[in-house]
């Protein structure tokens, strides 16, 4: 590694009405480097991350970037200086085909006498893709992809930048394992290269696998910058939560009763999956795992009403069902946190009370008058499990952190007391601090008898949560593993369609 | 100790004041907008011209309460003066041809309202068409039925107690300011108080995710354009009072008026989010700058130019005064 | 199939559509009616166009003469497009109804020089591009009606100046706007007598009109008469006046003879409406325009007339006697 | 071997077929219009009649053009009719008062138009102000400006050359036609072959993205209301023309055609997607209805009844299709 510093941001501070968001950043990154920054939510990376690229003013500091000092006015210039950034929430613009995306803003290079040219455009994407083993056609349309995919799309149109300075947002929140392990090939091609590169994650063991050193975030202020090769788990976790022991998270036992909540059987829809039977037991948590663009969402969504299905039938307690939107599946007790926060979960107009009670409206209402003293009680009951911290439940739900609004949208679901809850990804940008509280809760909602499904691409949390681990490969039902028989290997075996017994 | 907490309290109190101010900055703009006024003229800050431009208002402040939702919802309803038009001649009809007693004929035309409202609702989740087409065809179908019914001749000949609903006091105040002002409050209530209006902002901020929260984005529809049809009858019947003969004509171009007034209010063209309060402050801006001109004998070629200027000058001062109401809150 | 062409080639000769009610050997003579707008007065105007063209088919004439009305709605442009289709349809005769003097010309031309019997019913001042220019209900005149009758009460005393409030059509008619103009023009002629107090565009509508004499009310008390363009706006004023116990001094007037016009002027809210009797001038124009396409007609190529009349509280009895009002 | 890639290719032909159709429905919704129209009226599909309804959309059609990138980049114009009859009348001027020469007035009035339009995209973009207030207010600013200036008198003695370019012929083809062509060929070339097309259409479907990937929303903005501007000033040349006097009524009431043509095109009122193919049959099927109605000598009222009707149903049937053809797709 050069000793060339690129990047050095002193004393930043940056509020946002009352909130003050970065009392005291600083940053220093060297050429090459792989810099992990971390800390709870709300601690204040994305926003200084976004002050560096001029989609914040801020308020007070000094930014020196190759030596200059910058104070870049809109994300523009950053992106013309050299500076690119995979933001924490999807920005891709639905409508328009994933090399359009890619090239978005971009466009001059592939101009002859101000036409586009649309053959160029789709060779350099299809080089750029290869190069980094991603499959995914450039002419397919952003909308019709799973959020997954989209992410990867963000990672490729960060890249075809030739930036000498990548930020990236929590770039593995929604990847599975093997889009994992690509993402970090990657980054460390990169920094062979010369790239730097600011690494933001909730996951420990990635930081210090990926990183060379890491800075810590805390209530909007620097923490300290750390060598990953002079610190371990535990002094991270000590410098991200302030306390020493953290305790992980580990479940003993098989909880689940055998009485069947729900019950799938022989759920089919044409080209997305087929021949799906699983059923969930009172008190069980039912892991599913798979690799990205499974099917393991959409069947889940199909259950819930959100998709339609061609055959197949729901049995709820032994009596069959006709769910036909989400609105049946709500009233019934089945319930589903989705993975795509930002189109799917968030309301960006409504506060964050009004984001959680949307499902459970009617709970609170006496002839449909809402009573907002009983609205606000059991906010705050669940809010006080979520270890949710925010300034106000009158804000509005954009103003949170990522990880803040997950937890307000997992709360939503917490609220309904539903009898079968479908959980996507529950614990996507959540801090490590929060996340074993929300495992606990997990395991608290179990016990109280209700049906757990949990999509998760993070194959430890599905094994210390689970009882019972179902794996999906190629829209079908690989596998169904008990408690005793689960491990690593043999989820990733099935989820790759390798069969080592045979 | 009690000085140290009213210490304390003071800046409170001035941050929540900013706080409305920022929230309702339209009223300010209203305000504004009286100062200059009644310096321009003496005559404009009297009791008389105040009822004046509330009655003024009334036939736009009444559909523009439930016009609110509409936008709110990410919607738009182009039939909504057609309806107006259609309500009078069906009231009008009943009691004058009919000769249906008032009350009921009020009723009929109450019902007839929200029926048409429900009408478009129904096409549009139906067929998943767009609202601005859908309501496009319905306004042109109500105002077609108006024409042939009514073979372009106005309804005249009203009772005297439904031309009073038009033209009558209650003490010293216009009845149908009292009926807008009832309006605006059931309307308010319904949007602040209940989930119908937590569900119509919902729709309105990201219809997917309301649907994946179990808001039946179909019956959410039918309601507020049913609110909206029956906001629309309730003009019509206070119009038809105010001008004691149901035109043909009636409410031609009221949907932008009505948008204007729920724009200015603060409610967003894009949705999710509602502003009754300014709609109407909205609607009584428009109110003041028509009644304002009227009264200063601007030449009526001038009019057009200085509405549309100062409609653009109320909307600078909203943002400017945003802007730095919010420098001083980053500021403390 | 050879049936259906045949059919279809019958279809072409106006002859097969038309409706034979006087004889089977009568030609077919289609007319087209281009109006500006459709308003009460045009619906009205119609029902004399339709009385006409009845009693011409009684006549023997040897023809059935049968018409079609189209609505350019205001829109010049539109106005062009309907009578291109009309030149393109096969009518005989044009009853043109301007929009515009000068924007509408090119569309009147057109169907003069494509051949068709084309009747000017608005005084266009294009004696080369019409077949008849008929002078009895245009605006001009009827503007010097309403000045008469206001000059009227200078003369006899009952004000000693008119204190005017113009209220005017919609801007976007500008032919209409002559309702109002013919007032600020007699204010420069005669300052003294003529005030123009203030003017707005009711835009033919009652509420609105009846909002700008609310506010008149207040600004301008010196108003002792309001010019209003139709009988909505002429409606508006007189409730405005009324609700605030000012009618009785201050005159109304509009113009339109329309029978809601009628029977205010019977109930005293409305003081003076100048027009013409739509349905008569439906009547003659389209008696007009039959004679000229009969080669009938052998008078000059602009025709006057004087249909253009008023009513007031004078001389309503003796309208309704010659015109009783339809139920 | 070669039979079975022809047995591979043949449903791909037949699939793209479908997929043309279904992004192109409205095709075949103006195509089931005609047939319908010829069984109806012999005279409708004559070369006369066709060059008479091209005639027809021309001025909402060369607006409408312009206006698709509007409505795809989630914004909206109110101004453009304004804009129509300011530009006729500045050109006129130049050419009856001034004595210009013909070239010159016409490059002035571009000139106008474009400045028009760009005045609006100026003051949305500087004070960030919602577009609907904006235009709405310039709507009525530069019609005030027409009716001062001219008084309310039409300009009339236009040059006969001026008048060529809307009544005159090139062979068969009318000028306007031509030149409402070669409007739409324009625009549709700067729609999908230009990055300022990718840009209009990211800043309508996810502005926020658009501008986090240094897409600079104020100049698309710049550059989309100055299109727009230009196209009215290109409409007013034609319908000035066309008319052979400047109205100072002209393009009153044109944006809800634009918006009728544009959305019956299949852009949505939403934003983010555009099709300026679409928007031509959009306008094409407003002007069959209309011509069509006129050649069957529809009752006007019933006209208006039917206007609303057949384009809900022309909607309809675009939406059935879809679905028809969506589920096709889906079987496969
Ligand atoms: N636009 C905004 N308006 C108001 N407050 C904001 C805004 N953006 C962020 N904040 C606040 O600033 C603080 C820092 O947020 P930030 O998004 O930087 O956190 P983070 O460290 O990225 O957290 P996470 O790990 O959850 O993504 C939070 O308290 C958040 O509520
Ligand atoms: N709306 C859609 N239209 C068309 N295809 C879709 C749509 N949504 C998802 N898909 C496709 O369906 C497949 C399954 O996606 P799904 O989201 O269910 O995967 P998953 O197993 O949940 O993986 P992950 O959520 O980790 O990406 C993917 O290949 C995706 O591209
Ligand atoms: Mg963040
Ligand atoms: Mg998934």
């Amino acid at each position: 590694m050069d000793n060339e510093l690129l990047l050095k941001m002193t004393d930043i501070q940056k509020s946002f009405n009352h909130v003050r968001a970065v009392r005291n950043g600083q940053l220093e990154i060297y050429k090459g480097e792989i810099h992990g920054l971390i800390g709870e939510n709300g601690a204040g990376k994305s926003t200084l991350m976004k002050i560096l690229l001029g989609v914040h003013q801020k308020d007070s500091g000094t930014i020196l970037f190759r030596g200059k000092e910058i104070a870049y006015k809109s994300p523009e210039e950053a992106l013309n200086n050299g500076i690119t950034m995979i933001h924490q929430e999807i920005n891709l613009v639905p409508q328009m085909s994933v090399m359009e995306n890619i090239w978005l803003g971009q466009e001059y290079l592939f101009k002859r006498a101000g036409i586009l040219n649309r053959g160029k455009m789709r060779k350099r994407t299809a080089e750029l893709m290869n190069r980094l083993g991603i499959e995914i056609n450039p002419d397919s349309v952003v909308s019709s992809l799973s959020i997954a995919q989209m992410q990867l799309i963000e990672l490729v149109r960060a890249l075809s930048r030739d930036a000498t300075l990548i930020i990236m947002d929590e770039p593995t929140s929604s990847l599975a394992q093997k889009e994992i392990a690509l993402l970090v090939k990657i980054v460390r091609m990169l920094s062979a290269e010369g790239v730097s590169i600011i690494f933001i994650s909730h996951k420990l063991d990635e930081i210090l696998n990926v990183c060379d050193s890491v800075t810590t975030m805390k209530n909007g202020e620097f923490m300290g910058r750390n060598a990953t090769c002079d610190i371990n788990e535990q002094t991270l976790l000590k410098l991200i939560v302030g306390r020493e022991n953290v305790s992980g998270f580990h479940r003993e036992g098989i909880h689940a009763t055998d009485q069947v909540v729900l019950e799938v059987r022989d759920f089919c829809s044409a080209g997305v999956f087929e021949d799906v039977n699983f059923c969930v037991h009172a008190g069980e948590i039912l892991g599913v795992a798979g690799l990205v663009g499974a099917g393991r969402t959409e069947i889940m969504r199909a259950v819930f009403g959100a998709d339609k299905h061609d055959s197949g039938e729901i049995l709820l307690e032994g009596q069959e069902l006709k769910i036909r939107n989400p609105m049946d599946a709500i009233q019934k007790g089945i319930c589903m946190l989705q993975e795509d926060r930002l189109r799917l979960g968030t309301v960006y107009s409504m506060s964050v009370l009004q984001n959680a009670s949307l499902a459970t409206l009617d709970q609170f209402c006496s002839a449909t008058v809402v009573n907002k003293k009983k609205e606000r009680s059991a906010f705050h009951e669940i809010m006080e499990d979520i270890l949710l911290k925010f300034h106000s439940e009158n804000e509005s739900i954009k103003n949170l952190s990522g990880g803040n609004q997950q937890k307000v949208l997992l709360g939503r679901w917490l609220m309904a007391h539903p009898k079968v809850l479908i959980l996507d990804e529950p614990t996507r940008g959540i801090d490590i601090g929060a996340k074993y509280e929300i495992y606990r809760l997990i395991e608290k909602l179990a016990e109280r008898g209700i049906a757990i499904i949990m999509i998760s691409s993070e194959l430890p949390e599905v094994l210390s949560l689970s009882d019972r681990v179902m794996v999906v490969r190629n829209g079908r039902i690989a596998a169904k593993l008990n408690r005793g028989e689960v491990m690593q290997e043999t989820v990733m075996a099935h989820a790759f369609g390798i069969n080592k017994e045979e | 100790m009690a000085s140290h907490t009213n210490k304390k309290l003071q800046p409170e109190a001035a941050k929540h004041l900013r706080e409305i101010l920022v929230n309702n900055k339209v009223f300010a703009v209203a305000l504004l907008l009286i100062v200059i006024m009644s310096f321009l003229s003496e005559r404009f800050l009297t009791t008389t011209n105040v009822f004046n431009i509330l009655r003024q208002i009334c036939i736009t402040g009444i559909v523009a309460s439930g016009f609110s939702l509409i936008i709110a919802a990410g919607e738009i309803d182009l039939s909504v003066g057609s309806i107006v038009a259609f309500v009078g001649i069906v009231t009008s009809y009943l009691m004058v041809t009919v000769k249906m007693p008032m009350v009921i004929a009020i009723l009929a035309g109450l019902l007839v309202g929200m029926l048409c409202g429900m009408l478009n609702a129904v096409i549009i989740s139906a067929l998943d068409l767009p609202p601005f087409i859908v309501t496009l065809a319905t306004q042109s179908l109500f105002r077609g039925v108006v024409y042939i019914w009514t073979n372009m001749v106005s309804i005249i000949g009203l009772p005297q107690e439904f031309v009073n609903i038009g033209q009558g006091y209650l003490g010293v105040i216009p009845i149908p300011v009292i009926i807008m002002v009832a309006t605006f409050l059931i309307v308010w209530f319904a949007t602040v108080k209940t989930s119908f209006g937590r569900h119509v902002i919902a729709m309105g901020g990201n219809k997917e995710a309301a649907y994946l929260c179990g808001v039946r984005i179909s019956r959410v529809r039918l309601g507020i354009y049913g609110m909206v049809g029956l906001c629309c009858a309730v003009a019509a019947i206070v119009l038809t009072g105010r001008t004691a003969s149901a035109q043909v004509s009636a409410g031609n171009g009221m949907e932008m008026d009505c948008i204007t007034a729920v724009v200015i209010g603060g409610t967003p063209f894009t949705g999710g989010k509602v502003n009754i309060v300014g709609t109407f402050i909205g609607a009584f801006i428009v109110g003041i700058i028509n009644n304002g001109l009227n009264l200063l004998a601007v030449d009526s070629n001038f009019q057009i130019i200085a509405k549309g200027l100062m409609i653009l000058i109320a909307l600078i001062i909203d943002r400017l005064s945003t802007n730095f109401l919010n420098k001083k809150r980053r500021k403390e | 199939a050879s049936e259906n062409a045949n059919q279809t080639e019958k279809n072409q000769e106006p002859a097969a559509t038309a409706e034979n009610s006087a004889g089977t050997d009568a030609k077919a003579l289609r007319i087209a009616y281009s109006m500006d707008s459709l308003t009460e007065g045009m619906v009205a105007q119609m029902e004399g166009v339709d009385e006409a063209i009845a009693a011409f088919n009684n006549s023997q004439s040897g023809y059935t003469a049968s018409i079609d009305y189209f609505n350019a709605a205001s829109d010049v442009e539109k106005q062009i497009s309907d009578v291109e289709t009309i030149i393109q349809n096969g009518y005989d005769i044009l009853m043109f109804s301007s929009v515009d003097t000068s924007g509408s010309l090119p569309a009147m031309k057109a169907a003069y020089d494509a051949g068709l019997t084309v009747v000017d019913t608005r005084k266009m001042d294009q004696l080369d591009s019409c077949s008849i220019s008929l002078d009895f209900c245009n605006e001009p005149l009827q503007g010097e009606f309403m000045r008469n009758w206001m000059q009227a009460l200078l003369d006899d005393g009952k004000a000693e100046a008119l204190h005017v409030g113009i209220v005017y059509g919609a801007a976007a008619q500008t032919y209409q706007l002559e309702r109002g103009d013919f007032v600020k023009r007699w204010a420069e002629e005669d300052p003294e007598h003529i005030i123009v107090e203030a003017d707005a565009y009711g835009d033919w509508d009652a509420e609105k009109s009846q909002s700008i004499m609310e506010d008149w009310i207040q600004a301008h008390p010196e108003i002792n008469i309001v010019v209003t363009g139709n009988t909505a706006e002429a409606l508006g004023v007189a409730n405005a006046l009324i609700g605030a116990q000012k009618k009785e001094t201050t005159w109304v007037v509009s113009f339109d003879i329309t029978n809601e016009a009628l029977i205010r002027i019977q109930d005293g809210t409305l003081d003076c409406a100048v027009g013409f009797s739509p349905k008569d001038n439906g009547r003659s124009m389209t008696e007009m325009g039959l004679k000229v396409f009969m080669g009938e007609y052998e008078g000059e190529k602009e025709y006057k007339d004087d249909h253009v009349q008023y009513v007031d509280a004078t001389n309503i009895e003796a309208y309704l006697a010659e015109n009783p009002i339809e139920k």
